[in-house]
């Protein structure tokens, strides 16, 4: 356990240094923050003042060594524009991001599974079709496009649903939930469903891709020589047999939902981390950055282990070993 | 009653001191009040101080408003005047607001109702620069002042006590801000119970959320939906000029990176030092057209640098009319009868327009033969991209948030002058001598006639020498639920809740 | 089965059973109609949308059908800067096309290359190799990009470098699946045990047999190129804004949707869809059919 | 027998104490869950252990055993396609591997399942040529006639060159391969069942084959089979498999007729035969028990567990291959003398 | 003899409709299974055994379709029924083992489970009932300890026991009928033999019927009362094993029969069946087999032989071998 432990932390800690130097000499190349930040009536020596006192004049190896310092002491820093610790900044606004995902993820399963399922199963039937052309309209179109046009359908002219935020919230165990509200709840819909298209897209062909390499294999022919419906057949063989694939991707996937998050939320003014990070890359936010693509690649660390965790439990393969006898 | 407003940009803070950006400090007005305040129209007023006056070259007495409570209750006296500039001396962030208070020398507490501001060599703009210094209490922050101290300190709202109109409630980055009324407000209480502030910076979310209803008001609306917001019965708009003007900068630099000939060789110098060349940008320049297409109406042509509420504009100046045939004549005179070629960069995520403004300025110069690649940035990439010198025609905006022009000719146009202080924002190499002289001694005129003369015939200087062109004044709209409230617009732009008031006939 | 007769060639077959799915056939014919309209664009399209100076700024905004100064009918109408929306979408797709190929195309290399050797290598090298691609998953693609832009500046050649950098990632898993599997095939023993040279062995019984696969994600991927390009727009780090691809145009025209401006971001919207829907149309048809369970 | 078995030469091929361990990497999950002791963290498995076996000149020996006792392994390490983790893998004299690469042409391989062993995408012309050309067994330029000639030596049409591997039957396929192996012109062929997945017609035509093969070509053969039949028909000694080990080896008609081993007892009386008489039928004897894992491997003789003889010896102490008349058994209770194994 | 009748099949046609052209996988069949019989199916590989025995539980696939004849279960006809008419058919009246238990069970799934699902999908028992009769049957088939393997997983279990537990599944609803499509022809045979011991006991001791389908001649004699051999989509001959097998009258039958190794001598080349399977697609006129044929005259081909009978021994030849002296 330690072992594995420490090999996952030593690849996170990889992960993480990559990518604290990617960002540092990313900044570093975009120019001083600094030019940003500071108004234009500022002198030279008020100027000079300011990027001394970030540490921007040091040399930038010794800027990234002073960061590492700090971090290894569980410091993150500050931001620049806030003067807030950076942990807290990102630590108010994860719940909302996770929500988000973590909601349009359930929606593109919920939906993606059975529908691509539907697609494997009757391939050449026409709403099968249909659901593949859909499919690929969720590809295709941009996200920020379909974003603005559901606000202007269900928000604008509808009237149905409102056209962002987040809406009343709940606090559980410190986080702000607004999961476990009506009026959060109809606030979530639209940006989770926004979101949401893209991997529903995603699922609906990799749950069809399955589908219909299962459908012709004997297991299934099997079970269904010994009388067992297709409901059965799809619900208990099928679905258990594709869940490992798309279990698998949606690890994968993980990084660039939280990416295209940043789209959608800001096109609904969903207070969560992508505002925070696309504003903070306006801004050269250099710490803001660095800690929110540490926390990212955490996450995404921490994801694939749930996933190799979730193999586990699907894949008996992967269980114990019974003895012979 | 709880008012809803949809801003670009909210605070960075509550500690008012913490920094100098435009939407710091009006979210803030509404929480603490400065001695002097600036109109609708930027025209100076009585705020906490009754009246301010120069008692010597070098120093400037106000007399402060007697009965003015704060939040908590307590008393605003000199003391606590005296404490807030000291205070915005210590406490900075990335953008300081010692600027504010930087030509103050000392100060001192006449009496509970009477402070003198000492400053170093003559200030005659002091009252200008005091419109952004915010008054906190003295007990309140008191140990809230170091900069460790003072985020946490007002962001949790022990600090922030202020004599504003409204008090603190609660504050989220990047989200909303939360305001109540203060009903001990000496100017009279406010009509809204509440007031929520919600930071939608995407122009389109900002739009939908009021067409939804989420928002009573909100600021700078896309110019692009004005004209459907306003054909909907149940919003009204209302717009202003601002004091921005957008304006198109040369490099003065003998080598300029981005210029060359058409064919990608090098040219012999630098066409910009040749005056013909300026003037031949400002005639392909239609600058109604830049108005009334780019903006879609939203913004009016520019003649100078500064807009005609600001204090030194120069009536005399003309808008230049756009002459094809007249401009193609003087590149032909300057030894460019093809033109050359030239990168045009400018911010495209920063000010309403700058991008539309910019890709049609491209198509403007195109008609005069300069070939123009267009490179629109946000930000974030051109502002330190300009730091650096890396353009060599630039398009960008630029406000007079002082009220008077001098601060805008000294950036801008001075020679880049460290000791001086003068030319911060000058990166392009542009000096005249002759320019400088008439901006140095109008920093020191004391006497308003004799400032505003000088500030006048500076800009009629950089007019016809064009080290910068000016192209349009930008406006800026609120767009608001008609039956609900009624906005008062404001020419900085700065949407504040006492400047909307309930519909009458609610 | 076995009984294939020798007259059958596999092409004749493949394409036979291509234009039985009458929809991928549809699909088939709209990309070479697209591509060809982007390929001859300067003939077709009624305005030059890179002439600056043949632009009028009069005929911004205007609803298809306007009559513009330029003496014909916008079709489509125009988009903010007067150019004719046609037009602007024809040399749209043109760029649109170009860099969704010329990325795909390399991500397609960069990622069948890196796949395929980690998979041969296998082991701890393989592996680590991996790691470097799963690092590079993990980071958000919109961000690189965004990173990507800002250090090499504005253009065609730095998104396309953003564009292969967010996207070799994942051909590079596809590859690397599909090879490992091959990797532990007989044949691939086989050729070894002649015994031939690894690297003879990868390029030609390895690639070959993994490539459908990949081939597969990769028509995805030029589709994915299409429309993170166009993500990238909206986000302000796109192309040249004199330079409009499809998503540029769709990004500009953004802006316009709410004030009923449709045209200028629907058309663009449209085609782009079309197109993307129809590329992968027909991907997904080659990919059943390279399917050798789904052969009939 | 129906050939004299050839003179005791220095054997062609010699496997010295060969081993083979797969360290099998456990997935991540299942160490992690092995780690908080939810499983039994995996041992490597051996699927060969400690095999010698020499082969003459112009010999042809069968390898028989259970399926997974080891054979494809055991063939692959003597056609060096695998390395072994212990011991050597010899052909007169020199080794086949070294490292990761193997050395010689002299031994191929013809693998289980022909489909799988030949590249889906290339045309067996091309495939029959690669090898050959690469090792300058002939030029680029004739390598069509090579490539031709080879397909007819297999009884197959030269025309056949330019088909892909689908297009050929199950019997056409596995002379393709054949073609393949001997195209690099092989002293020593490895053939790993290469009749298994034929029905009975197609066999014959195979077994026929090696059979003319063997006589015109003089090929030394290793010959990977379940199929007691087939190895009796072709082969001159057996050796038989049991988990990872050879239990016995000798001269097919010896141990057809007289088996020492009480597993090649049961292996030979579990083969059905033909049964063509009317009348009850003489009911199956399977082999009782179950095979342990070979994850788990007795310290006795592997057998024990299923072997209706086993005593406590067998138990305890694990039997080496000895001289027992004119076979190598490894059975504690096997008796020297013909047909002398242990009394059932 | 007809009340004893489980299936007959007559004249059964299972054609594919594929790109290439009709594949006439299964083209006239026709025969019938006594209870408590076991019929052995034989035949070269591609022959149409394994579609014949889909066909009678309606399981051919796309792009297959049954387009002609009869299948009459106990007097019941099964061509033509509703889905879930079929369905009730399947593993309840007739089951189907096949041949490789690696991939017919569900890696994914406890043993168990599987057969609690194909109990539970002919209804109405409790779980602990289905339980039981999981765990009765696991016993019946030598399983060891049958009501812990429930909770084993496929991996688990030696190839043998997988194969037995497949068999098993099959049982659960104790059909009359059970069609084996190659039950072990992917076992070695030790296991081979431990599987037809617990077959033979089985028919024996439950009186079920059974199609035995492989093409191993020794193993169906040893298993079949009656045999039927397949050749291009149709059976060339039938009858009491021992009397086909001793003395077929089919030249395929005999040709099968002398390629057998134990026929020949050790070292001397095995008798051949000249030529190559023919293709479903383009089937020889006349008796499919004359191609290959060492007796074919010219009747044979042009005229596709009929079935002649010889009492329970029938046979399709224009030329049959002489009959075998008993
Ligand atoms: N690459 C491998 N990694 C791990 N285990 C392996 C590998 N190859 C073979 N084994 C294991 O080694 C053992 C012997 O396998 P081998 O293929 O040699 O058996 P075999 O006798 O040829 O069986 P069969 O008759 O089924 O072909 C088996 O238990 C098998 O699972
Ligand atoms: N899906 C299909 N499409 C086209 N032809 C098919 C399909 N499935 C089977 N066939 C054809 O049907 C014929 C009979 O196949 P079947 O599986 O019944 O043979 P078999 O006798 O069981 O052979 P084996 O011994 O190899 O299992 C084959 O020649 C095959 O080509
Ligand atoms: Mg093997
Ligand atoms: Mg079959």
């Amino acid at each position: 356990m330690v072992e594995i432990l420490f090999q996952r932390l030593l690849q996170a800690a990889a992960v993480m240094l990559a990518m604290s130097v990617l960002v540092f000499a990313g900044v570093y190349a975009i120019g001083n923050p600094i030019d940003v930040l500071i108004g234009p009536d500022a002198t030279q020596a008020v100027r000079a003042e300011v990027i001394a006192r970030y540490g921007l004049d040091l040399p930038l190896w010794r800027q990234y060594l002073g960061f590492l310092r700090r971090f290894l002491e569980g410091d993150f820093g500050r931001s620049f524009v806030y003067d807030l610790p950076v942990l807290d900044l990102i630590l108010t606004r994860l719940p909302a991001t996770l929500e988000l995902t973590l909601t349009a993820v359930a929606v593109a399963v919920a939906a993606g599974v059975p529908l691509g399922m539907y697609a494997g199963y009757r391939p050449r039937s026409a709403a099968a079709r249909a659901v593949m052309a859909a499919s690929v309209v969720g590809v295709s179109v941009p996200t920020f496009w379909i974003g603005l046009i559901l606000i202007l359908v269900f928000a604008v002219w509808l009237g149905w649903l409102p056209a962002g935020g987040r809406g009343a919230t709940v606090a559980v165990l410190g986080t702000e939930w607004s999961l476990l509200t009506l009026d959060g709840l109809a606030h979530l819909v639209l940006p989770a469903l926004n979101l949401a298209l893209f991997k529903l897209a995603l699922m609906i062909r990799l749950a069809r891709a399955g589908t219909l390499e299962i459908m012709l294999s004997d297991t299934v022919k099997f079970a269904r020589a010994a009388g067992l419906s297709e409901w059965a057949v799809l619900r208990h063989h099928v679905l258990r047999l594709i869940a490992i694939p798309l279990v698998t991707v949606l690890g994968l996937e993980f990084a660039s939902t939280v990416a295209f998050a940043v789209v959608t939320e800001t096109i609904f003014s969903w207070p969560g981390l992508g505002k925070l990070i696309i504003d903070s890359i306006t801004s050269l936010d250099r710490p803001v950055m660095v800690a929110y693509l540490i926390l990212i690649a955490l996450l995404f660390i921490v994801i694939n282990l749930m996933v190799d965790l979730a193999y586990a439990a699907l894949d008996p393969r992967l269980r114990r070993r019974r003895s012979a006898s | 009653q709880t008012l809803t407003i949809g801003v670009r940009a909210g605070p960075e803070s509550i500690d008012p001191h913490y920094t100098s950006t435009g939407t710091h400090a009006e979210t803030l007005k509404h929480v603490f009040d400065t001695l002097v305040w600036a109109g609708d129209d930027l025209s100076l007023q009585p705020r906490l101080a009754e009246s301010w006056t120069p008692v010597d070259a070098t120093t400037w007495e106000f007399k402060l408003r007697r009965g003015v409570k704060f939040h908590d209750g307590s008393d605003f006296t000199a003391d606590d005047v005296k404490f807030s500039i000291e205070r915005s001396r210590k406490i900075s962030g990335p953008n300081p607001t010692s600027v504010y208070v930087r030509r103050v020398r000392d100060v001192t507490v006449v009496d509970p109702y009477t402070v003198r501001v000492a400053t170093n060599g003559p200030a005659p703009t002091l009252p200008n620069d005091f419109v952004r210094v915010f008054i906190v209490s003295e007990k309140a922050a008191r140990d809230y002042s170091t900069q460790e101290t003072a985020n946490p300190g007002f962001n949790s709202g022990k600090a922030a006590i202020g004599t504003g109109p409204y008090r603190f409630v609660s504050w989220v980055p990047k989200d909303q801000l939360v305001l109540e009324r203060f009903d001990g407000f000496w100017g009279g209480r406010e009509p809204w119970e509440k007031v929520v502030r919600k930071e939608l910076s995407n122009d389109a979310a900002r739009v939908a959320q009021l067409k939804a209803g989420q928002v009573d008001v909100i600021a700078r609306t896309p110019s692009s939906d004005i004209a459907t917001l306003s054909r909907d019965p149940k919003l009204a708009i209302v717009s202003t000029g601002t004091i921005y003007v957008f304006n198109l900068e040369f490099d003065f630099r003998e080598k300029p990176p981005q210029v060359s000939a058409k064919d990608g060789s090098p040219l012999a110098k630098n066409p910009f030092l040749d005056p013909r060349v300026r003037e031949a940008f400002d005639l392909a320049i239609d600058r109604e057209a830049l108005a009334e297409f780019a903006t879609e109406g939203q913004a009016k042509p520019a003649s100078q640098l500064v807009t005609p509420n600001i204090f030194g504009y120069n009536t005399d100046i003309p808008v230049t009319k756009p002459d094809v045939a007249r401009a193609k004549k003087l590149l032909a005179e300057a030894g460019y009868p093809d033109g050359f070629k030239v990168a045009l960069s400018f911010t495209s995520d920063r000010l309403p327009g700058d991008k539309e403004v910019g890709t049609t300025l491209a198509q403007m110069l195109a008609r005069i033969g300069v070939a123009v690649t267009a490179n629109a940035q946000p930000t974030a990439l051109f502002f330190p991209a300009r730091q650096r010198g890396e353009y060599s025609l630039a398009m960008w905006g630029w406000a007079t948030s002082t009220g008077e022009a001098h601060y805008t000719l000294s950036s801008l146009n001075h020679s880049f002058d460290a000791a001086k202080g003068a030319g911060n924002y000058n990166v392009t190499g542009y000096s005249n001598a002759a320019l400088d002289g008439i901006i140095d001694r109008a920093a020191v005129a004391l006497d308003e006639g004799q400032r505003r003369g000088l500030l006048q015939e500076a800009l009629a200087l950089t007019a016809r020498d064009r080290p910068r062109l000016p192209l349009v004044i930008i406006g800026t709209a609120w767009a608001a639920q008609k039956a609900r409230v009624v906005v008062t617009p404001r020419v900085d732009e700065d949407t504040l809740a006492m400047n909307i008031r309930p519909a009458p006939g609610r | 089965m076995t009984q294939a007769g020798p007259a059958d060639s596999p092409l004749r077959r493949f394409v036979g059973e291509f234009s039985e799915n009458k929809a991928a056939l549809a699909a088939l014919v709209v990309v070479a109609a697209i591509v060809l309209t982007a390929v001859f664009a300067p003939l077709v399209a009624p305005q030059d949308p890179y002439d600056l100076a043949s632009l009028s700024l009069r005929d911004a905004r205007r609803p298809p059908g306007y009559v513009g100064s330029g003496g014909y009918t916008h079709l489509l109408g125009t988009d903010a800067q007067g150019r004719d929306l046609l037009s602007a979408m024809l040399f749209g797709l043109r760029i649109s096309l170009e860099m969704g190929l010329v990325a795909g195309g390399l991500a397609l290399c960069i990622g069948t290359a890196a796949g395929i050797t980690a998979a041969y290598l296998g082991g701890r090298l393989g592996g680590a190799l991996m790691r470097v691609v799963d690092l590079q998953l993990s980071f958000p693609a919109i961000l690189l990009a965004f990173v990507l832009s800002a250090l090499l500046g504005q253009g065609k050649l730095q998104l396309i470098a953003a564009l292969v950098v967010a996207q070799y990632a994942y051909v590079a898993r596809t590859a690397h699946g599909a090879a490992a599997a091959e990797r532990h095939k007989d044949y691939v023993a086989a050729a070894l045990s002649t015994p031939l040279r690894g690297r003879t062995v990868l390029w030609r019984h390895i690639l070959p047999n993994a490539l459908p696969p990949v081939i597969v994600v990769a028509s995805v991927q030029v589709a994915g190129a299409i429309s993170l390009e166009a993500t990238l727009s909206f986000l302000g780090v796109g192309l040249p804004p004199t330079e409009p691809s499809l998503g540029m145009l769709i990004a500009n025209g953004f802006q316009y949707m709410l004030s009923g401006r449709y045209w200028i971001s629907v058309f663009p919207g449209v085609a782009l869809v079309v197109l993307v829907t129809a590329i992968n149309v027909v991907g997904d048809q080659l990919r059943d059919q390279l399917n050798p369970r789904l052969r009939r | 027998m129906s050939r004299p078995a050839p003179a005791a030469t220095r054997p062609l091929v010699e496997l010295a104490g060969v081993s083979k361990r797969f360290a099998t990497p456990a997935p991540l999950a299942a160490r992690l869950l092995a780690a908080i002791g939810r499983a039994g963290a995996d041992h490597a498995l051996h699927a060969v252990e400690a095999v010698s076996l020499t082969v003459a000149r112009g010999e042809a020996l069968g390898l028989v055993g259970e399926s997974g006792c080891g054979k494809s392994t055991l063939g692959r390490i003597a056609a060096g396609i695998a390395t072994p983790s212990r011991g050597r893998a010899l052909v007169d004299g020199s080794p086949v591997r070294a490292g990761e690469r193997k050395l010689t042409t002299r031994v191929q391989m013809i693998f289980q399942d022909p489909y799988a062993s030949l590249d889906p995408r290339m045309r067996v012309g091309d495939a029959l040529a690669e090898g050959p050309v690469a090792h300058g067994l002939t030029r680029a330029r004739e390598a069509r006639a090579y490539v031709a000639a080879w397909l007819a030596r297999v009884g197959l049409d030269p025309a056949f060159a330019d088909r892909f591997p689908h297009q050929f039957s199950g019997g056409q396929r596995q002379r393709v391969a054949i073609a393949r192996a001997l195209a690099m012109r092989p002293d020593i062929l490895v053939c790993d069942e290469p009749v298994a997945s034929l029905d009975v017609s197609i066999q014959a035509q195979i077994v026929n084959l090696f059979l003319a093969l063997r006589r015109e070509l003089d090929l030394t053969l290793l010959f990977i089979s379940h199929d007691l039949g087939v190895v009796r028909h072709l082969c001159d000694r057996v050796a038989i498999m049991y988990l990872g080990r050879i239990v016995e080896i000798g001269p097919v008609a010896e141990i057809y007729a007289a088996p020492r081993h009480p597993y090649t007892r049961a292996l030979l009386a579990s083969v059905p035969r033909l049964v063509i008489k009317d009348g009850p039928r003489a009911g199956f004897q399977p082999i009782r028990g179950e095979l342990p894992s070979p994850f788990e491997r007795p310290p006795g003789c592997p057998y024990e567990t299923r072997c209706p003889l086993a005593v406590a010896r067998c138990r305890a102490e694990r039997p080496a291959l000895r001289p027992i008349g004119p076979v190598l058994a490894a059975c504690h209770l096997a008796e020297g003398g013909p047909g002398g194994g242990p009394a059932p | 003899m007809t009340a004893d009748v489980a299936l007959a099949v007559a004249d059964l046609r299972t054609h594919f409709f594929t790109r290439a052209g009709v594949v006439k996988a299964v083209d006239g069949v026709s025969f019938t299974l006594r209870g408590g019989e076991v019929l052995g199916l034989v035949g070269e590989s591609g022959s149409g055994k394994s579609i014949t025995g889909f066909s009678i539980l309606g399981l051919v696939d796309d792009p297959g379709r049954i387009v002609g004849g009869s299948i009459r279960y106990r007097g019941r006809e099964l061509v033509g029924l509703r889905a879930a008419e079929l369905r009730a058919v399947r593993g309840r009246e007739i089951a189907m083992v096949f041949q490789d238990p690696m991939m017919t069970l569900n890696p994914m799934l406890a043993i168990g489970r599987q057969m609690d699902l194909a109990l539970a999908a002919h209804g109405g028992r409790p779980a602990a009932a289905r339980r039981a009769r999981s765990v009765e049957i696991l016993g019946r088939l030598g399983i060891p300890e049958p009501a812990r393997r429930l909770a084993a997983y496929p991996h688990e279990l030696s190839g043998g026991m997988r194969q037995r537990v497949a068999i098993a599944c099959a049982l659960l609803n104790r059909p009359s009928v059970i069609i084996a499509d190659e039950p072990t022809t992917a076992l070695d045979v030790s296991i081979q033999a431990q599987i037809l011991r617990e077959m033979t006991d089985l028919v024996r001791d439950t009186g079920v019927a059974m199609i035995w389908i492989s093409h191993d001649l020794a193993v169906v004699s040893s298993v079949a009362q009656r045999v039927a051999v397949m050749y291009a989509g149709r059976i060339v001959e039938d009858g009491p094993v021992t009397a086909v097998l001793r003395g077929p009258r089919h030249p395929y039958t005999r040709g099968l029969l002398d390629s057998l190794p134990a026929q020949g001598r050790p070292g001397e080349p095995l008798a051949q069946i000249p030529g190559t399977t023919p293709s479903l697609l383009t089937r020889p006129a006349g008796c499919p087999f004359h191609p290959r044929c060492g007796r074919a005259t010219e009747p044979c081909r042009t005229a596709e032989p009929e079935r002649r009978a010889d009492g329970e021994h029938g046979f399709r030849c224009h030329n049959p071998l002489p009959e075998a002296a008993p």
